[in-house]
């Protein structure tokens, strides 16, 4: 853990030659499994993550529902074959932790008023990971809500930004995540100005927590547009189906 | 304790079209009886693994990945290799797909896979020693279930037989008893191409490769798996109902034929050797 | 595993000096157990298994009833100390298997729909393993639902046949299982001419399958007529307690 | 959480009977206050496990069964062989138990039969070393109730006692800090033969041995365990309600005369040594 | 287990330097949590025990509940460092049964047919151990629930007697309860003069356990006092805070 | 699955009641927004663990108590001590904590807890290395939640930090692979004094160290471990809703004003070194 790797080229350039505030490259597709009401698909850098939604149904057994608004229901899973080791099936820990990250950064997306006593099942699976998987799986996550027609509160995206080599970087890879010095998700909702995810571990001083705030805005508005676009293709495909 | 099985209910108006297409040898799709949907492919889908395949079987898509590790060998067989299938039916899948422990279903889909390959002997354990009685390697075939449209079990032989068609296994230089990881590869060799061909029957009548609304208001199944020189290594009933031993033994010649031609388009993308 | 053991002797018989289509001794009492509404106990060669019925009665929570029959439980269970190696009392993966394609093969036979949000429970408890434990114990349920009182197709008798050194053989024990090519556990309802359980694992031809298809009708109703005479023996012991 | 139970209703009128036939000394089943039902023990029931018995106390039906291995002794006994007691309440012998976890009654049926055993050193541990330190015999003790009809605790220790006196352990011969299994098989030795009497209360009137009616309509249950010196290794009150001391120091005396006689019987068939 | 270590001191008292029928030192707090309806604390020798109750409160599911009369709910559960070695926090076998044995002792000590369909959770945790754990924890259950205001038929006192050395002594500590002869907790209540909890194992003659039966009684009516002494603290510090 | 969580009602009132104070720097119990609860240390609670400490701020009491064992060290680490921090929520201190595995809220808690300890370096881990590859200390700390209201986060660290600064371990000798316990102790040295800030917000406005009801009215909290040296080690928003990036920035500045109270407070009673 934490042994001397450099995370740097030479040429100032990151492991995987991006600069310093470049993300990963990024590919969306929205609307790609047959039975969820909706669903999205992610690739961010060797991340692979596909995300679903079912809901809003009834909230079974009843004790679980609310009578003023629909609640959420959320599972972060990572598949046996997504880390280098074998992973077992069954939630870890961090998997349960981040389920549970994950689903307050909906909370307040959704207008959960809208369907009282209901429930809406949101799933990500991992199938490969790469770095970034709670953020990366969030982002797709909103898009599948939004494919399933669930009225939100604009979208939110997310990246995590961090050190690495001294230096605040944006969208860490899965080196830069176990080697770097810091690592900080960041969900943002641009349209509300709103952080609705927030982690940190590592360690990093004010000034570098300003710097790595600023650089997770920027890319979350760079991957809100990259979701945008996802959902106008999507929207266009079922023009053309119709 | 296994418990009798809530299905979907298929809309009555549904069940009625397929029964009344079936008798004049049609179906909802518009294939014939003994016809699979479209089949596609996509080797080393996970890159991370050292093998893995992705395949959709019609609007049922299954990723199929090994995992490679050394452990030590069962008692009993000291010099085979271990293989392990484990079958996820993902909830995101399906609204049928509950998370929580393996279910009856998936439980038996990943061993009648086990069977599959394991009884075809595709894979020579007997290969995978490193020390006899100490080290082996291990495979672990895990089955996701992406999206389930019926027939997880000829769609999951398919994945598991090209997953293991793209692994690739590192080496191992041996130093007394302990081993050490080369930076080398090698393939790892397909000994059968075995096919599970899939029946649903509806009273006399049965099709091939049914979709999940097929599936949901059939008697039963039948699941037969071909080896490349057309003997069986595993068969297997699911759900109730009953079959004359005429109606079974029918169905022989059918998956003999039905498998020729599933194994050339199943894997033409993976060589096999031995 | 696999290992070569000859499994035939120079004289043509098998190891416990059986023809190929032989069946081993089978020794079989309906209602032996007090509390159970229907129970029966079963040797074949080695296998001790006792099976029990508990129903129909009110299907709770009601969730699970359906309205227009009743539906089975089914657990096939093997003691700790059934095995060579003591076996934990937890359910295995095989366990789970075989309480599902015995309750498959018992759905047909029960004539479910005279007991609708009911539920039948059928328990099958394996003291001693021999080989073929899931058909002698289907065997057994069979006939602990009869003794229940529980209006049946006909009785459903099962068997293994399968493969031991080039030969098609019947009723399988515990080395021909482990060490022979090839196991087909079939159960056949005579009066209805239907198999309602069937698997095979190993390797067999065509021909191979159709010759020990044969044997099996032929072995099931051997069975059978045995499982009729425990009926009778169970109903004129009733008889004379009366 | 332990939770109070929820005892299958005795009909009210089944309830009277028992208390207005304890008012007379009698009992539903014709039964003295005194008497234990009708004890069938049959040995070597499995013919696969190194001992076994099945124990018939009336309806009740108990099999228990040994099972021998070799394992690493605990670190705080590492001369001592391992003896493990587990108890199953199968649900095809009666309808309140479940499938499932060990409930609290089956975790503290089997702990009683544990402690009876080993408190009473009917066992010597230490002549179940083969290596110290590195290997000893372990005996699993599986009691598996068949049919329930009352007192499990006293049919549990006799079957128990009566497995153990049936077992066989393999030799082993020791090669340095390597053990060897041979064709040989030597009996296990009993040092003691503990016999358990339990006694229902009513009240402030009592029965031995009762069945299940009569466990149900009672306050709570005593039972005791002595040894063949008339000594006691374990005593358990079962269920709620209170005992005055006077009334429980009357059931020691009872306890070994009823024992004297239970030991007899339910021995008969194992032969003792030590 | 068993090796020989002497429990006695060449003058006749017990390693602790306590005479055979004398306790150790008890301390008992009333009220000393601020969520639970009733709480106590009790320290004896070094078992450091906290006992709290809720309710009586709706039983649910309902299926749970009486018509009449209310349900107890009892976990006796030890901290993981409350043992030499750390201990798993999953409930072991021997903390299941004893949740059993106390929620017995407490059975008829509460009124339960004033709260019909209701239950009573009573919590044990048992912070650090060091011999007679089950009776100091049932000591301060009482007491908790005494503090919830929950009717008693009285106060029930419980206290280990046991052997050690060969003679009979009482109260216990972790080495006499683990290289002693005998160990036999008691619970008994001196205003009905009725025994509600009682164990025994290790080997004792029907004398001895006279013997230890006497020890019991007179060890618990002390305790019996200083639970009333306790119960008078708590009352009159409600009062000072009026 | 994680699930919406069902708060207890906090009553319109008392909610409105917080909400007006607020809106006038005030709080339902008198403290200023900025301030935190009466906090009391006691040290050695648990005097047969290798280190504890009694915490309670206002009525939130925990207990932190750590062993020490001897362990392999991960495969990865093999020069590294081991670490771990297992959270209980316990019934007995809140009827909204049920018996059962952890809860994702325990989860969450020690996994915060184990971040502020592990990237703080509080604990140098390198230093816990017996023979590399083969023995490390291996440090359990376990957090008992005796009673609940509000802010575990930060009283966990405290008591997590204090349990720690009084952890003493055997010293072992090294005899080739083997080690033996010895009769003497050394104390852990503490390298850093992390503390977590807890904010709860309702609306634009926050305060810190919520009690339990302001804890269930507000809309979010947000935590941040400060270290000895102003730097953060962790930071978690948990709940929904969401901040503002500046408003989010205005807190690191406050956080680490008041760490550098809190540490003061905190951790007077233990001494530190490094």
């Amino acid at each position: 853990m934490n042994e001397k790797i450099s995370l740097f080229k030479e040429n100032g350039k990151r492991i995987d030659d991006r600069a310093p505030d470049e993300l990963r490259p990024i590919k969306i597709k929205v609307g790609v499994l047959s039975n969820a009401q909706g669903s999205a698909y992610i690739e961010q850098g060797k991340n692979k993550i596909l995300a679903a939604v079912y809901g809003p149904k009834e909230a079974l057994p009843k004790h679980i529902s609310l009578p003023d608004r629909c609640i959420l229901r959320c599972r972060y899973h990572m598949a046996p074959f997504s880390t280098p080791e074998r992973k077992s099936p069954a939630p870890s820990r961090r998997e349960i932790e981040l389920s549970m990250i994950i689903r307050n950064a909906l909370e307040s997306l959704v207008m959960t008023s809208l369907f009282p006593r209901t429930v809406i099942d949101i799933f990500i699976e991992v199938l490969q990971a790469d770095g970034g998987t709670r953020c990366a799986g969030l982002t797709a996550a909103v898009l599948a809500l939004a494919d399933a027609g669930i009225p939100l509160r604009g979208l939110t995206a997310a990246c995590a930004v961090g050190k690495a080599d001294g230096k605040v970087i944006v969208d860490l890879n899965d080196l830069e995540d176990k080697y770097g010095e810091a690592d900080m998700p960041i969900a943002y909702n641009p349209t509300l100005d709103g952080i609705t995810l927030l982690q940190m571990d590592g360690i990093m001083s004010k000034e570098e927590i300003e710097q790595a705030l600023s650089l997770a805005i920027t890319a979350t508005q760079k991957i809100h547009k990259i979701q945008v676009e996802a959902l106008k293709d999507r929207f266009s495909v079922t023009k053309r189906e119709v | 304790m296994s418990i009798t099985e809530q299905r979907p209910i298929v809309s009555k108006l549904e069940k009625q079209e397929i029964y009344r297409l079936l008798a004049e040898g049609k179906r909802v799709d518009g294939r014939s009886l003994l016809q699979y949907r479209n089949l596609d492919v996509q080797l080393d889908y996970i890159e991370k693994a050292e093998g893995s395949a992705l395949v959709e079987l019609g609007n049922t898509k299954i990723l199929a990945a090994v995992k490679v590790g050394v452990a030590l060998p069962f008692a009993d067989t000291p010099n085979e290799g271990i293989l392990i299938v484990n079958a996820e039916l993902v909830p995101l899948a399906s609204p049928v797909f509950e998370p929580g422990p393996p279910s009856e279903e998936s439980i038996s889909l990943a061993r009648y896979v086990d069977r599959s390959i394991r009884e075809s002997k595709a894979v020579d354990l007997s290969s995978l020693c490193i020390i006899p009685g100490r080290s082996v390697y291990s495979l672990y075939i895990d089955l996701y279930i992406l999206d389930y449209d019926g027939n997880l079990i000829d769609a999951s032989v398919i994945a598991s037989v090209n997953a293991l068609g793209t692994t690739k296994l590192p080496k191992y230089s041996v130093e007394g008893q302990n081993i050490k990881k080369l930076d080398e590869y090698f393939k790892l060799e397909l000994k059968d191409l075995p096919v599970s061909i899939t029946y649903a029957f509806f009273g006399d009548k049965y099709l091939v490769d049914p979709c999940l609304n097929e599936e949901y208001a059939s008697d039963f199944t039948i699941s037969m798996t071909v080896k490349s020189d057309d003997r069986f290594c595993a068969i297997q009933k699911n759900g109730g109902g009953m079959i004359s031993p005429r109606g079974f033994l029918e169905l022989l010649d059918k998956s003999i034929t039905l498998g020729k031609e599933l194994r050339r388009v199943a894997y033409s993308k993976i060589a096999v050797n031995g």
